[in-house]
């Protein structure tokens, strides 16, 4: 169990390095070198031309030989220094990022979880008739398929233009400063809701069909077979089929992790909740290249560190792997 | 001169993460194969047998030793002597359904022979040879050709693969427990067809679990146990006078019509152990001594063609 | 499962029928529909801004005054290019990568399903965004190829574990025991019976190209020419065109890209239940 | 004469396919005794699976067309879910073919065998002395109960199995091919450990379904064969063996290879032709394409002849005896 766990982070760490090194290659191996292009094209702003001007040459190390470059890049990066953002000059990236990322958590991690849940019993409620099943299915289908931000966009327009129920735009009214007061909260939440539910409906699709293709193939093994015919009723046998359908659904919460984040990144655009993806936008519409560098890694650590707790707990719930060491990698 | 010899043959599989543990899947085997012989290889599952078999079909690479046919070493042949060699060493596999592509009908099997083997014979000549194989092996050619795989009986389909060894002029036949998934009906038909084969010249490795069938259809037997050969010779001598505690244990528990079997009396052979002592059969020998545990065995001659990889054989 | 069969369960699954016409119905709309528009340039300004569907703009128009339909028809073509070449391109890396892993195994095995793997994590829109930020130019066909290189992994790990299955089947050591060389094996005895296989992994690549270029259209980095469903969605948005109550320019585009990528799904799922007979019962 | 405990009249039970009935089962007819072991015997796809498993669990694609089987009384066929569950298990269990498959493999032995336990009211502490002795019989340390199915061998795994069908005491214990899978040592060690089970009461009767006549020939008292889908013989092992009055019979028994018949002096005749095919089949003997005696009247349906107890379906024994 210990060696698949060990295996695991090798992999993630693998990952991480690989991330980061495409980060650091892709700016200075792009047709067109961008990063000329860059200096040229800023370098005609009167005003701003020789901060920058040094300030690129000194941030990509250009003068340098190429391996220095890189070994800069990575002591950079443990300093928790991914340089300063072109669009908020002169914060620092990294503090630009922090001060986004509990936006994008509190709208995603609940989106995750509770979709996760909610879908997985409404997958496995919807296999029991066929009925049911006819009925549930174009709906999840159609959930599952829309885009993220676009499903946004259809609740901002139905729940908020036509009904007026929810504001659809920012993380809080703009009369209010961010306080733990009642009153910022209940605003909070007020502005929370759209972009919540259209990520957490979205997911709910993707989970229940999910789960009802998986619980269509439990109900039909060998051992749920052998219970009903010791005469365990279908409480039994469902919940023990639920149990085993929900492993997969498991690593499969793992691998879609990256399509559900990109997912709320974009959500964030549409509801102007100034999460990473909403910063990311405006680091890509003001051409920031650090910040989307910076945006880039930080996702990227989000979903390796999700990725791996995921794996912990999934050997936690499956004794297959504990027991026996022949988890794939 | 016997025209197939192995020479301590082993196959080792790794085991576990790093592949540190091993497992012997086949363990120094030897043994000699003579012209219009049926050879049966007998053991249960995990002896090693249907490896074997794969081996001397170049299937798969052995850890070490040597399988020499006429003389030279199977796994240094390359293409064109390859090829002959596939021309004189065919195979029939266990399982039917899988032994064809399902996606393509039957006639293909016999398609792919001509192809590589005889392409210098035209299509019309093709069709009779085809046909006059099919009904060697009594199968009725109207009713076989162009239907595919899963329109057709597991018996049928074994027939077919027996018939297309007969479109070449095959010396040795690896027959890897190809009985096991018919009926009882029809499977002594194609164990009949074998003993035909073997009237015509053609040696065949017969690979099965089942003592009877081995009993009924081969000359000389080699009983098998977790990788190594524990009793070999002349099919007869084993069975009438199994030495080897092993042979014995599976004598006594072949069930047969019209000799019952006393169930009052406890029947546990199976306890697997570790196979840390030289004899691998020492934790289920019921005449182990100490020094089975750790004395190097080699065969012993009993009687004229029948040996025991035993050390109180020769007492 | 003989063609015949296959023919007759084909036509009788609604989920595969239904499939079927909406997606001939959509490329139908994405050839003929910049004819039958009665504007030629999805970009030209051709009337009044902010007009509600009507029978001159059959589906209005937006703050510019740009036909809405024109723009649908083109962008509708874009994405279903994207789609096509992208989800084609991802498959066959996949198919290769998967297929080689597969079918050698050993330590080429561990290093390719190591390098998927690797690439499985990664958020491919984080990837995408990295790569085309940097790009000064960028088409639909660029585009396409950025998304098909980023999202062949799980391709990959689906193919691979069809050739471990299939490389054991006894009729692949048949074909190997009638000297037919390795090439013959792979095309001739595996590759056909993964085709079923493939072609479903396909449709759903297919629908996951074109999810990854609205996404990357939505976000700004879209084709720099032309016109996409993604560039549609993006436009609407900066212009406040819900709260300013242009339904037909921020909906519309998003619910066609739906319909394309639900009807892929629902088509995997018929033909899934047409090839394993276990799901049809239910 | 003991009384019968399960009693099975002209039993229909067919497969619905797209193309038409599959008659699996088609007008079975046969008694099971109290503290008996019947053994159902046949080539495969003559119903004998079907028959096994339709009395336990009847599913889609199963579908029960006719007859009846009476056990305790009642018709377990046309029973209500609800009745049908109590009956499972306390009344009527079975090993299944699938055996070494048939455990989940997410949860501890003891959890799987308490979870079944509950819904018949009982408990793994209730019967914890018997489930140890059962243990004790099939050779299974009771530390298995603590452990999870994948670290146990198939071997293991079916003695598992076949100690938590028979936990109830049913009455009729169905074992559906348990020894087709085993090597030839683990086979005789099964069958002993099920004759073992059958004298310390662990279920009063047994069907013991197989292909194999030989192993019928260890543990049966009655032999039934069937051949495709109808009831060829039933007789008392000994008596079928020596004598086997349906020419099938003669014919299966003749085909049978033995330790002392070798291939150079005496060539073993198979059976030519193969069985018809079940999809909507029509009336008459369904042996008449292979057998050597079949004439004109093998046409008709041919009814299930009474020989003084031995039951054979052949009109060559209308008269009593041979013609």
């Amino acid at each position: 169990m210990r060696k698949y766990l060990t295996k695991k982070a090798i992999i993630y760490l693998i990952t991480f390095f690989f991330a980061v090194t495409i980060d650091w290659v892709i700016p200075r191996f792009m047709p067109g070198n961008p990063i000329h292009f860059l200096i040229s094209r800023f370098a005609t702003l009167p005003e701003a031309v020789k901060v920058i001007q040094s300030y690129f040459t000194q941030a990509f190390g250009l003068d340098k030989p190429l391996h220095e470059q890189y070994l800069n890049f990575w002591r950079a990066l443990f300093r928790g220094d991914l340089g300063i953002s072109i669009y908020l000059y002169p914060q620092p990236v990294a503090k630009v990022i922090a001060r986004s990322l509990p936006y994008t958590l509190i709208v995603l991690l609940p989106a995750v979880l509770l979709s996760f849940a909610v879908g997985n019993r409404l997958g496995a409620f919807v296999a029991k008739k066929r009925k049911l099943d006819n009925f549930a299915l174009p709906i999840f289908y159609t959930l599952t398929a829309a885009p993220y931000f676009w499903f946004g966009i259809l609740l901002a327009w139905l729940l908020g233009v036509v009904f007026r129920l929810f504001p659809i735009a920012g993380a809080y009214s703009f009369a209010m400063t961010p306080s733990f007061s009642w009153r910022f909260i209940v605003n909070f939440l007020y502005h929370w809701v759209l972009p919540f539910s259209s990520l957490f409906l979205v997911m709910l699709g993707g989970w229940a069909i999910g789960m009802r293709n998986m619980i269509i193939y439990e109900l039909e093994a060998n051992y749920s077979r052998y219970l009903e015919s010791l005469g365990a009723s279908q409480s039994l046998i469902r919940r023990y089929a639920y149990r085993n359908a929900i492993l997969p659904q498991v690593t499969g919460l793992a691998i879609q992790l990256g399509t559900v984040v990109a997912g709320s990144l974009t959500t964030e655009i549409v509801f102007s909740y100034p999460g990473i993806g909403y910063i990311l936008m405006q680091g890509i519409l003001n051409q920031d290249y650090f910040l989307i560098q910076g945006c880039f890694l930080f996702i990227i650590l989000g979903v390796l560190i999700a990725n791996f707790l995921i794996d912990i707990f999934y050997v936690i719930i499956d004794p297959r792997i504990r027991k026996s060491y022949t988890g794939e990698v | 001169m016997s025209f197939l010899v192995v020479q301590n043959l082993t196959k080792e599989y790794p085991l576990g993460l790093l592949g540190k543990e091993k497992l012997k899947a086949v363990d120094d085997v030897s043994f000699e194969i003579e012209r219009s012989k049926i050879v049966s290889l007998i053991g249960e599952s995990g002896s090693g047998k249907t490896t074997i078999g794969k081996l001397v079909l170049r299937l798969l690479k052995p850890t070490s030793g040597r399988i020499v046919f006429d003389g030279k070493d199977v796994f240094s042949l390359r293409k064109e002597e390859l090829r002959d060699y596939y021309r004189r060493v065919q195979g029939v596999f266990q399982d039917p359904f899988s032994s064809f592509n399902p996606i393509y009908k039957i006639d293909r099997v016999f398609d792919m022979v001509f192809e590589e083997f005889l392409p210098e014979v035209k299509a019309s000549e093709r069709k009779a040879r085809i046909e006059q194989v099919l009904v060697s092996v009594g199968l009725n050619p109207s009713q076989i050709l162009g239907k595919y795989p899963h329109q057709l009986s597991g018996g049928q389909l074994q027939r077919i693969l027996i018939a297309r060894i007969l479109l070449l002029d095959v010396e040795l036949l690896v027959a890897d427990e190809i009985i096991s998934m018919l009926d009882a009906s029809t499977r002594v038909d194609v164990l009949n067809l074998l003993g035909d084969l073997k009237k015509r010249g053609m040696s065949v490795i017969f690979i099965t679990h089942d003592l009877s069938l081995g009993y009924y259809i081969s000359d000389e037997a080699l009983i098998m146990y977790r990788g190594s050969i524990v009793e070999m010779g002349d099919t007869e001598k084993v069975f009438r006078n199994p030495v080897h505690p092993y042979t014995r244990m599976l004598l006594e528990s072949v069930p047969e019509v019209g000799k019952k079997w006393d169930l009052r009396e406890r029947f546990t052979p199976e306890l697997i152990g570790g196979d840390s002592a030289s004899c691998k059969y020492y934790d289920r020998c019921p005449i182990r001594e100490r020094h089975c545990r750790t004395a190097h065995l080699q065969m012993v001659e009993v009687e004229e063609n029948h040996k025991v990889l035993c050390l109180k054989a020769g007492a | 499962m003989t063609r015949k069969e296959f023919a007759y369960f084909f036509l009788r699954n609604k989920k595969v029928i239904f499939a079927m016409c909406v997606l001939g119905f959509l490329t139908f709309l994405a050839v003929v529909g910049p004819y039958i528009s009665p504007y030629k340039d999805p970009l030209a300004f051709v009337g009044l801004g902010y007009q509600p569907p009507s029978k001159q703009h059959w589906l209005g128009t937006n703050t510019f005054g740009q036909d809405i339909f024109t723009q649908l028809v083109h962008g509708l073509r874009t994405s279903l290019f994207v789609g096509l070449v992208g989800g084609s391109l991802a498959t066959v890396i996949g198919l290769l990568i998967g297929f080689v892993a597969g079918y050698r195994g050993g330590w080429i095995d561990e290093l390719l399903m190591m390098f998927t793997n690797i690439l499985m994590v990664i958020p491919t829109l984080a990837l995408l965004i990295i790569i085309a930020a940097y790009l000064p130019y960028r088409g639909i066909f660029i585009q396409s190829l950025i998304i098909g290189f980023t999202a062949w992994p799980w391709t990959a790990r689906a193919v691979r574990a069809q050739a471990l299955s299939l490389k054991t089947r006894e009729f692949v050591d048949l074909a190997r025991i009638t000297a037919r060389r390795p090439l013959k094996i792979i095309f001739g005895e595996i590759m056909p019976n993964m085709m079923s296989y493939v072609f479903m992994v396909f449709i759903l690549q297919f629908g996951g190209a074109i999810l990854a270029a609205t996404g990357l259209d939505f976000i700004g980095l879209g084709p720099t020419r032309g016109m996409s469903l993604g560039i549609m969605l993006q436009q609407a948005t900066l212009w406040n065109a819900i709260q300013l109550g242009m339904w037909w320019w921020a909906i519309t585009p998003g619910a066609v890209i739906t319909l394309i990528v639900a009807t892929l799904y629902i088509m995997n799922t018929g033909l899934d239940e047409i090839f394993n007979p276990k799901l049809r019962e239910m | 004469m003991r009384d019968a405990l399960l009693t099975v009249r002209d039993l229909k039970i067919y497969y619905r396919t797209l193309y038409g009935y599959v008659k699996a089962v088609d007008g079975v007819a046969f008694e099971l005794r109290d503290g008996e072991v019947l053994g159902i015997a046949g080539e495969s796809g003559c119903g004998k699976s079907t028959l096994g498993n339709g009395l336990v669990l009847l599913k889609p694609p199963m579908k029960y067309v006719g007859g009846e089987a009476i056990l305790d009384g009642k018709n377990i066929m046309a029973l209500s879910q609800k009745e049908i569950k109590r009956i499972r298990y306390e009344k009527i269990s079975i090993i299944p073919q699938y055996a070494m498959d048939a455990l989940n493999p997410t949860k501890k032995i003891r959890q799987i065998v308490d979870d079944l336990l509950r819904e018949h009211n009982s408990s793994f502490e209730e019967k914890r002395e018997l489930i140890e002795e059962r243990l004790a019989i099939v050779n299974l340390s009771k530390k298995v109960l603590n452990m999870y199915p994948i670290e146990l061998s198939g071997g293991m795994k079916q003695r598992l199995v076949m100690v938590i069908s028979t936990l109830m005491n049913p009455d009729v214990l169905v074992a559906d091919e348990i020894t087709s899978a085993l090597d030839v040592s683990t086979q005789r060690s099964v069958v002993q450990m099920l004759y073992e089970m059958k004298e310390k009461k662990a279920m009063k009767s047994i069907i013991f379904i197989t292909h194999d006549l030989a192993v019928l020939y260890q543990i049966a008292d009655r032999i039934m064969v069937m051949y495709a889908g109808k009831v060829a013989e039933i007789g008392p092992t000994e008596e079928m063996v020596r004598n086997p009055l349906h020419p099938y019979t003669k014919m299966l028994l003749a085909s049978l290879p033995k330790i002392g018949v070798r291939f150079v002096n005496e060539r073993l005749k198979g059976i030519p032709g193969y069985p018809p095919n079940l999809l909507n089949i029509g009336p008459g003997c369904r042996f008449r394409e292979r057998c050597p005696k079949a004439f004109a009247k093998c046409e008709q349906d041919p009814p299930i002849f009474d020989l003084n107890g031995r039951k054979v379906s052949c009109w060559l024994f209308e008269r009593g005896d041979e013609r």
